[in-house]
């Protein structure tokens, strides 16, 4: 009950006061802090709600049950290791001065933001509440995103707020109709919306409204996750803005858009009795990944490369989750958690290469091992991992959901595994020209200084965590993904 | 159900049919100021639906929301729209995509898409104006079409407005109103969508001047297109010091 | 087995005896067909015993590889022909290795020799090893195709039971060992360096083959290396004889049976050494690049000579 | 040894020991890498992993000479991400890693000299790659469940990468590691859908209950097709080939080494543990392909291997000629097998193992020869080589066993295999069918083609490097090998000896294996006596390699000793002859181009080759002759070419303006609504 308490207001004051007093240097410090806060409240949480009853807090405003738990560990951490890297970047953008105190503050402020809004939404038991949570997520990254003010970050930023905006009324339409469709079974009160209510109730909702209530949801939080013809801001909007929020943005918000479109889907396989759902997701999953696959090839730019490459994990989890069962849901989770850290991580490690290259463009970025030895090892085992390679914690997952796939449809299977090929022959050959090769002067060789031995230490944390996550997964951990796959698979 | 609630229901029905017509106003008109006054009257349509429902079903709270929406979509946001479109001198451009007879025939196929999609759940519906459903989603989806029909930001934001009172317009008359909490999460959310626009669209003007300066004779009109085609590599950001 | 050590002995005895007598017989048909006046019969053991008395001159930067090459390059001849069943078929080496492993000795015979071709590091050494390897790569695996030939009759790769079968059976027209014995006959042409692959007697750079391979020898090392190329010769003849005409050799190892088989080696040698020294005689030196067809040709002869067999059963 | 002790021994914690032998390469691996001079580091990491192979080859060795009742088993309950982790020592994964063992104690020592110099931080890279490999390997051979096998497998395949890419400054090397790492995964994949259609429905991944359960008969054939394009790809199997001559090359020596001597095995010992242990059915046109591709690999391989200018790259095309022999023994195998034919199929598979024993044996002695020379000169362009054998005779020594085994010549472990194979292709009873029983003898002849062009490709490879003169730089610098190298080759070239001397005492240690797989035992007939081997019957062949040798020996001494009394005349040292030429230059000998020049005319057909003549009015006349793989330019090339041409028609389909995004949103809305809905 604290716990909760202290991990929705935590990132809220952190973000007031962030706005006050963003600028000064200590700022970084107080990110930390309020982020560190939040983590440690969502391992209590976490700790409090595994193995036991999910709780009700605040009336039944806020539900935290296994899934939600472990949402929030993940993305908790996550904020917390972004803002400790935030911080390094930060002193050297600022020392550059290509960040004014302004934007630093205003940066800070909505990370907070950020974090708050999807700890709101993946603690709260209305779907409206989440959905606003949601919504207000989007809309702190936006203006995360056009932080810099280039026409390029404008005009990505732009196209995020239209095409998300638009997904988000469509989901907002589905959650009407949800609600509708609640209504008509336990009358007006507003419990209609709450998801403990719902889901006790979902086998008698009724199957035509559903239908239409998924649909729409499905397009409007798979806008929201990058699912394939949806996914047109996603790129771009990955590529500009700072470093570190773009991390937050592929490693925490699609999986919050995820988790929301995976509440919405217990309430749809409960009414509809019919895998409809679960096959939208594992068709424009595979659609996902094999365009993904397709298209990682023609990036120049990197982070666009690891954007595109979330587009394919994102179809990746559809798959996992449009599968439906126990297993393959505790694949998709694991696989969830995969991607947060290692995808975060890369992010991190990007990051880096490119403020020592000076340059997005990959072709600006060659022979890190032998100029930055530690960061090329972070970017190379992070690709080796994104790509599915073990001991990381993605083989094991990608490994469950073919298993399972190759039992229910062979086929699209095997068009799925052609697709993996492809999407690891892609960014293989990218991320090779960067790590090996000639060294090359950096563009920028006043960041040397700057540089401290610390920076690696997010990225590195991150991929040893996907390593034991992989490797020797702890029995406790393990219990929790049941846990948590069993909100999903019941 | 007394006469009175009847009358209503066909009020609310007529209402919502009112309100799909602005919609298609929306849809052909191409001047930016109209476009802004068609909003409002829209949102003016559903102010009224959501008190007429309030009305009939007795739920004060939504009476509230028809006042939020009264000053938040009738009268802050289109005087916010109209503020930006003089800033931007706006007021006489038009923008299509699209040839108009097109636009239409397509939201004519979409209305009946719609209905017939809405059609088996308004059957099932017990709630007070079943049909509107069909009209909502009918005004969604014809708001869609306005969106991508039209090349200029302003417009496409009007758009996005629009499909959302749809959407409010389903939630009033469909189901007796969302919880408060929610509404008031979203008319917030809203607010906030349309100050960042606001934003948005003085920094693409702001990016226009400082990266276009001494270039084509009217920079605005190239830069309010929603999407440079290909960013471009930043160089502003990575030659600076 | 010690009747059988006996024959053994006796025919390697026989083997290092005769071996330079052969050579010599077909020089001697060979000058008699072309009308000269012919060297004597064991010419060949002149020369060996001139050589051996003779001091080695070894070039400068030679490795131990090249001295001792000849040392072993006789002894895998010697090996050879002491596995192949000459007088006698009750051979106690003939356990040791078969037909596969006959051809994989003389195989490292040639190895050997053409490395120690290039161990000075001159231009014909290099030269003659490359064709030496040439010719080898398509000659062995013809002949051992040859031998398959024989040995699938046979049922065993042991040339000792190959020649029992064989001698043991009936006369039957045999397709399979017509194709082999062509085939055998090309490639022996081939392995002892004889018209039309190589020419013994040149030192044409242009063509030669064996005799770029031991242009830095000399003296008893020469004498070894010449003696194991008749050796060579001696091995292959004994195998056709082995092979195609089998009647004659001893069964057993009694005093009587090998002294009754040596004649009839010795007459069947002369008759091979004439034949042989024909066909020397009345075919033209070929282009070096047209040895490989030569030698497809006698290997796609002896597959089909395998093939001939399975498929008629004999 | 008498009963009791080894029943005991069968009780030693055999398995356990391994998988303590892999953490420690493993703590090596991380200690050398956490090394501040990684130069000194090796001088003790690199000897204790070779003890620790020593070791694991010893117990590999005792798990073959006192075969358990039930295999050794292991699991380790907290694997990857919850699932069980299962070991398993039996017969085939005792004798691969044996194999393992005894190549990687060689290579081990001569890395210990070789990784002493060079730089730090890719000294301690490569240590901590290099031990990781050798741990990854030896875990493949004993994983016994599909999830901790690809564990081990793709370690593998990284920790191979990463040695490739040692000396990533080269643009090849690049583009070598790329090809390499991007093959092995396709493979490994094709692999992980086999292994999971073997699975049948259980979510239980481990080899134990596919054992249990055998897969429905239409579903084997799939399962094997998808496992040879897994472990055929590792294996280097035509046509998916194209990495091994660039990746091989590239790496450092030690690890070349390993690459082609253990690596390129575990595929072998896949499709065995897949197509004997796993499917436990055979079809025989499963073998029939097998042997196809094997005999095809051979025979394109030895072609490549004889035109190769470069030392390794040479080696590797061998490599591929011998990995398509042992799988052309493997193949036999299973057409046995499918027919009944046990005693047949296990005398093909002790072929197959016996060849695999003798090239992990001297194809990492090659191997490290090359880095010795590369070591001593700087160079391994066999072009510039030559008369390396004054300078270094003992690598040139031990070389030249090396190089007579992989020519398959005897008295070495080379012929052993390669006369085993040709017994198996001979003397079958004959299979049903008559068209396969046709097909083999022209297999023999494949094989036997094979081994002769081997023989040349090791007389170039020998000749050109060692002998003669130092083609381009007289007086290029170069030194003997250190001792540790030394030390390295002595070991792999004894081993060579061994198993061609000792055949069958070699193949009664076998014996399990084969029994395990073919269900037939013939190892105690084959070697009843350790020298001499008698595959079905003494009448129908036997081979006695000691024996042989001891023959060759005692001619050449008694000769020797005969002439020394006759030699009075002595020995003396003159200018070569050169049939009188007075004018020699180093450069007048045969290049590594000009030795393979006729393999190349003759077979023109079959490689891609791009000349360049030079008109007769240049100026600096170049003559410029290239071959190419014409599977690369056929195979690969279309197939990259077809992709791109995809991607970049999917890229030019993007929707890049916010228009043309919404739009295709709509379109996914009204289709996504008007599926589930109407």
């Amino acid at each position: 009950m604290n716990a909760l308490a202290t991990l929705l207001i935590a990132p809220l004051v952190g973000a007031l006061a962030l706005a006050i007093l963003g600028e000064r240097p200590h700022a970084r410090v107080l990110n930390i802090a309020a982020s560190a806060c939040a983590a440690g409240a969502a391992l209590a949480l976490a700790l409090e709600v595994f193995d036991s009853e999910p709780i009700l807090a605040a009336g039944e405003t806020f539900h935290v049950d296994a899934l939600s738990a472990l949402m929030l560990l993940v993305t908790t951490f996550v904020t917390l290791t972004t803002a400790v890297h935030s911080a390094d970047y930060l002193r050297i953008e600022v020392a550059r001065g290509r960040f004014s105190v302004g934007q630093q503050r205003i940066y800070h402020a909505l990370f907070q933001l950020i974090a708050f809004a999807l700890c709101l939404a993946l603690s709260a038991n209305s779907l409206g509440i989440m959905w606003v949570a949601m919504e207000a997520a989007t809309l702190a990254t936006i203006l995360v995103v056009s932080l810099d003010r280039s026409q390029a970050a404008l005009a990505a930023a732009w196209k995020y707020f239209i095409l998300c905006g638009v997904g988000i009324l469509q989901a907002l339409f589905g959650t009407v109709l949800l609600y509708m469709a609640a209504e008509r079974v336990i009358g007006p009160d507003e419990g209609a919306l709450l998801w403990t209510h719902l889901a006790a109730i979902r086998t008698r909702l009724d199957p035509q409204i559903i239908t239409l209530a998924f649909a729409l949801l499905f397009v409007g939080y798979g806008t929201k996750m990058g699912l394939v013809p949806l996914h047109g801001w996603l790129p771009d909007a990955h590529a500009e803005g700072p470093t570190p929020v773009t991390a937050v943005l592929s490693g925490l918000l699609l999986n919050v858009a995820l988790y929301a479109l995976l509440r919405c889907k217990v309430l749809a396989d409960g009414a509809l009795q019919t895998p409809v759902a679960g096959h939208l997701m594992i068709g424009f999953g595979l659609l996902g990944v094999v365009l993904a696959a397709c298209l990682l090839g023609r990036q120049r730019d990197l982070r666009k490369l690891l954007a595109w490459s979330s587009i394919e994990h994102m179809g990746m989890l559809s798959i996992a989750f449009g599968l439906g069962g126990a297993a393959a849901t505790f694949a998709g989770l694991l696989h969830l958690l995969g991607h947060a850290l290692v995808k975060s991580g890369l992010y991190f490690s990007a990051a880096q290469a490119i403020q020592w290259a000076g340059t997005g463009q990959m072709a600006g970025i060659r022979g890190l091992m032998s100029a930055r030895p530690v960061l090329a090892w972070s970017l190379l085992l992070g690709t080796l991992a994104i790509l599915g390679l073990p001991p990381f914690s993605l083989f094991p997952s990608e490994f469950m959901t073919i298993s399972i796939m190759i039992q229910k449809l062979p086929w699209a299977a095997a068009l799925l595994i052609m697709a993996l090929i492809l999407a690891f022959a892609s960014v293989l050959l990218r991320v090779r020209d960067m790590i090996f090769g000639n060294r090359v002067q950096a563009a920028v060789a006043a960041s040397e200084p700057l540089r401290t031995a610390a920076t690696a230490i997010p990225a590195l944390l991150h991929l040893a965590l996907a390593l034991c996550l992989g490797l020797v997964m702890p029995v406790t951990l393990q219990r929790w993904l049941q846990q948590a796959s069993a909100v999903i698979a019941g | 159900m007394n006469d009175l609630s009847t009358v209503g229901l066909q009020l609310i029905d007529l209402l919502a049919a009112v309100s799909l017509l602005l919609a298609f106003g929306l849809l052909i008109q191409r001047r930016l100021t109209a476009l802004i006054d068609f909003y409002a009257l829209q949102s003016l349509v559903l102010v009224i639906v959501t008190s007429l429902v309030g009305w009939l079903t007795g739920q004060r709270h939504l009476y509230l929301s028809a006042a939020l929406t009264m000053v938040l979509k009738v009268l802050l946001i289109p005087i916010l729209l109209y503020r930006l479109v003089r800033r931007l001198r706006l007021e006489t451009s038009h923008d299509t995509l699209v040839k108009l007879p097109a636009t239409l025939l397509l939201g004519l196929l979409l209305v009946i898409f719609a209905f017939d999609v809405a059609r088996p759940i308004a059957q099932l519906s017990t709630a007070i104006a079943s049909g509107t459903l069909g009209i909502a989603l009918a005004g969604i989806l014809v708001g869609f079409l306005m969106m991508i029909s039209r090349s200029r930001a302003i417009s496409q934001v009007i758009a996005f407005l629009a499909m959302e009172n749809g959407v409010f317009l389903a939630a009033t008359a469909v189901t007796h109103g969302m919880p408060m909490v929610v509404e008031l999460g979203i008319a917030v959310d809203v607010l906030i969508g349309v100050l960042i626009l606001g934003v948005f669209l003085f920094h693409l003007q702001d990016a226009a001047d400082s990266l276009e300066a001494g270039g084509p004779a009217s920079p605005t009109a190239r830069l309010e297109r929603s999407g440079p085609e290909t960013p471009k590599p930043r160089k502003a950001r990575t030659q600076t010091p | 087995m010690a009747s059988g050590l006996a024959g053994q002995m006796l025919a390697i005895l026989a083997a290092l005896a005769l071996a330079p007598i052969l050579s010599g017989w077909v020089a001697q048909c060979r000058a008699w067909l072309q009308s000269r006046s012919a060297p004597p019969l064991w010419q060949p053991w002149l020369v060996l015993h001139k050589l051996f008395l003779r001091e080695v001159v070894l070039a400068q930067g030679a490795s131990p590889l090249f001295s001792a090459v000849p040392f072993l390059v006789f002894a895998c001849m010697v090996t050879a022909c002491a596995i192949i069943p000459t007088l006698s078929t009750d051979l106690p080496l003939s356990v040791v290795a078969d037909a596969v492993a006959l051809v994989g000795v003389l195989a490292l015979a040639r190895v050997l020799l053409s490395l120690a071709a290039m161990d000075i590091g001159t231009a014909f050494g290099s030269l003659g090893a490359r064709r030496d390897m040439l010719v080898g790569f398509l000659a062995e695996p013809a002949l051992l195709m040859v031998l398959f030939t024989a040995a699938l009759g046979a049922h065993s790769t042991a040339l000792a039971s190959m020649v029992d079968v064989l001698a043991h059976r009936e006369l039957a027209i045999l397709p399979s060992l017509a194709f082999a014995g062509v085939a055998f006959t090309m490639v022996s042409v081939a392995e002892n360096g004889r018209i039309p692959v190589d020419n013994p007697t040149t030192h044409l750079e242009l063509t030669m083959i064996h005799e770029a391979l031991i242009l830095e020898y000399s003296g008893p090392h020469l004498a070894l290396i010449e003696w194991a190329a008749s050796l060579k010769l001696f091995a292959y003849s004994c195998i056709g004889i082995a092979l195609f005409f089998p009647w004659g050799l001893a069964a057993n190892d009694s005093p009587l049976a090998l002294l009754f088989a040596l004649p009839i080696l010795v007459a069947k040698l002369a008759l091979g050494g004439a034949v042989l020294a024909v066909a020397e005689s009345v075919s033209a030196k070929m282009r070096i690049f047209r040895v490989p067809e030569y030698l497809a040709i006698a290997f796609v002869l002896a597959v089909i000579g395998v093939l001939v067999h399975i498929l008629l059963g004999s | 040894m008498d009963a009791i002790p080894l029943a005991a021994l069968a009780r030693w914690p055999l398995l356990e020991a391994m998988l303590l032998a892999a953490l420690g390469w493993i703590c090596l691996g991380l200690i050398g890498g956490l090394q501040r001079s990684p130069g000194h580091a090796a001088r003790w990491v690199y000897p204790i992993g070779a003890l620790l192979a020593a070791g694991v080859a010893f117990l590999a060795l005792l798990a073959l000479v006192a075969p358990p009742l039930a295999p050794h088993t292991f699991s380790f309950t907290h694997g990857m991400a919850g699932f069980v982790m299962h070991f398993r020592l039996d017969a085939l994964s005792a004798l691969f890693v044996a194999l393992l063992g005894l190549s990687a104690t060689g290579v081990s020592l001569f890395a210990t000299g070789y990784f002493s110099t060079g730089d730090a931080p890719s000294g301690r890279r490569i240590c901590a790659q290099y031990h990781l490999f050798l741990a990854s390997m030896l875990a493949v051979l004993l994983a016994d469940d599909t999830v901790t096998f690809l564990l081990a497998w793709e370690l593998m395949s990284i920790a191979s990468f990463l040695l490739v890419m040692t000396d990533h400054q080269k643009r090849a090397t690049r583009r070598a590691g790329y090809l390499y790492l991007l093959i092995a995964h396709a493979g490994a994949l094709a692999i992980l859908a086999s292994l999971i259609l073997l699975q049948a429905g259980t979510p239980d991944p481990s080899f134990g209950a596919m054992r249990a359960n055998a897969p429905l008969p239409e579903r084997s054939s799939i399962v094997f097709l998808l496992g040879l394009i897994g472990f055929g790809a590792k294996a280097g199997l035509l046509p998916l080939h194209a990495w091994l001559p660039e990746a091989h090359p590239a790496a450092p020596s030690p690890a070349s080494a390993l690459m082609s001597a253990v690596m390129l095995k575990t595929a072998a010992y896949g499709l065995l543990r897949l197509t004997y242990d796993l499917l436990q059915v055979q079809l025989w046109w499963w073998g029939a392909l097998m042997l196809a591709l094997g005999l095809v690999s051979a025979l394109a391989g030895v072609l490549f291997a004889a035109i190769q200018t470069d030392m390794k790259r040479l080696l590797a095309w061998s490599s591929i000629e011998n990995m398509g022999l042992i799988f052309s023994g493997l193949g036999l195998a299973v057409l046995f097998s499918s027919h009944g034919m046990q005693p047949m199929a296990a005398l093909a598979l002790t072929a197959a193992f016996c060849h695999a024993l003798a090239h992990a044996l001297f194809k990492s002695l090659l191997f490290l020869s090359t880095g010795a020379v590369l070591h001593a000169t700087g160079e391994r362009n066999l072009g510039r080589l030559g008369g390396l054998i004054r300078a270094m005779p003992w690598v040139a020594w031990l070389t030249l066993v090396g190089a007579l085994a992989s020519a398959a010549l005897p008295p070495s472990a080379g012929f052993v295999a390669e006369w085993l194979l040709l017994q198996s292709l001979l003397f079958n009873p004959g299979l049903p069918d008559p068209f396969l029983n046709l097909l083999l003898p022209v297999a023999a002849a494949i094989v036997v083609l094979a081994s002769a062009l081997a023989g040349y490709t090791m007389v170039k490879f020998f000749g050109i490097t060692f002998l003669g003169q130092m083609r381009d730089n007289p007086t290029r610098p170069c030194h003997e090998a250190g001792h540790w190298e030394r030390a390295g080759l002595i070991w792999l070239a004894s081993g060579c000896l061994m198993a061609g001397l000792v055949p069958g005492t070699l193949i009664q240690l076998m014996d399990p294996a084969v029994h395990q797989l073919a269900g037939s035992s013939l190892g105690s007939q084959i070697g009843a006596k350790g020298w001499l081997l008698i595959p079905v019957d003494i009448e129908q062949s036997s081979y006695a390699p000691l024996v042989l040798l001891l023959g060759i020996a005692a001619a050449c001494v008694l000769t020797w000793l005969i002439l020394r009394r006759l030699m009075r005349r002595g020995l003396r040292r003159s200018a070569p002859w050169n049939c009188g030429y007075g004018f020699t230059s180093a450069r007048m000998q045969d290049s590594a181009e000009g030795f393979g020049q006729p393999i190349r005319q003759i077979f023109e057909s079959m490689f891609g080759i791009r000349r360049s003549l030079p008109s007769p009015f240049d100026r600096s006349p170049h003559y410029r002759v290239s071959v190419e793989d014409r599977i690369w330019r056929g195979g690969y090339l279309p197939i990259a070419r077809t992709v791109g041409r995809l991607s970049q028609t999917l890229e030019r389909l993007q929707p890049v303006r916010t228009s043309a995004c919404l739009l295709l949103s709509f379109m996914a809305m009204l289709t996504i609504v008007a599926w589930a809905v109407l």
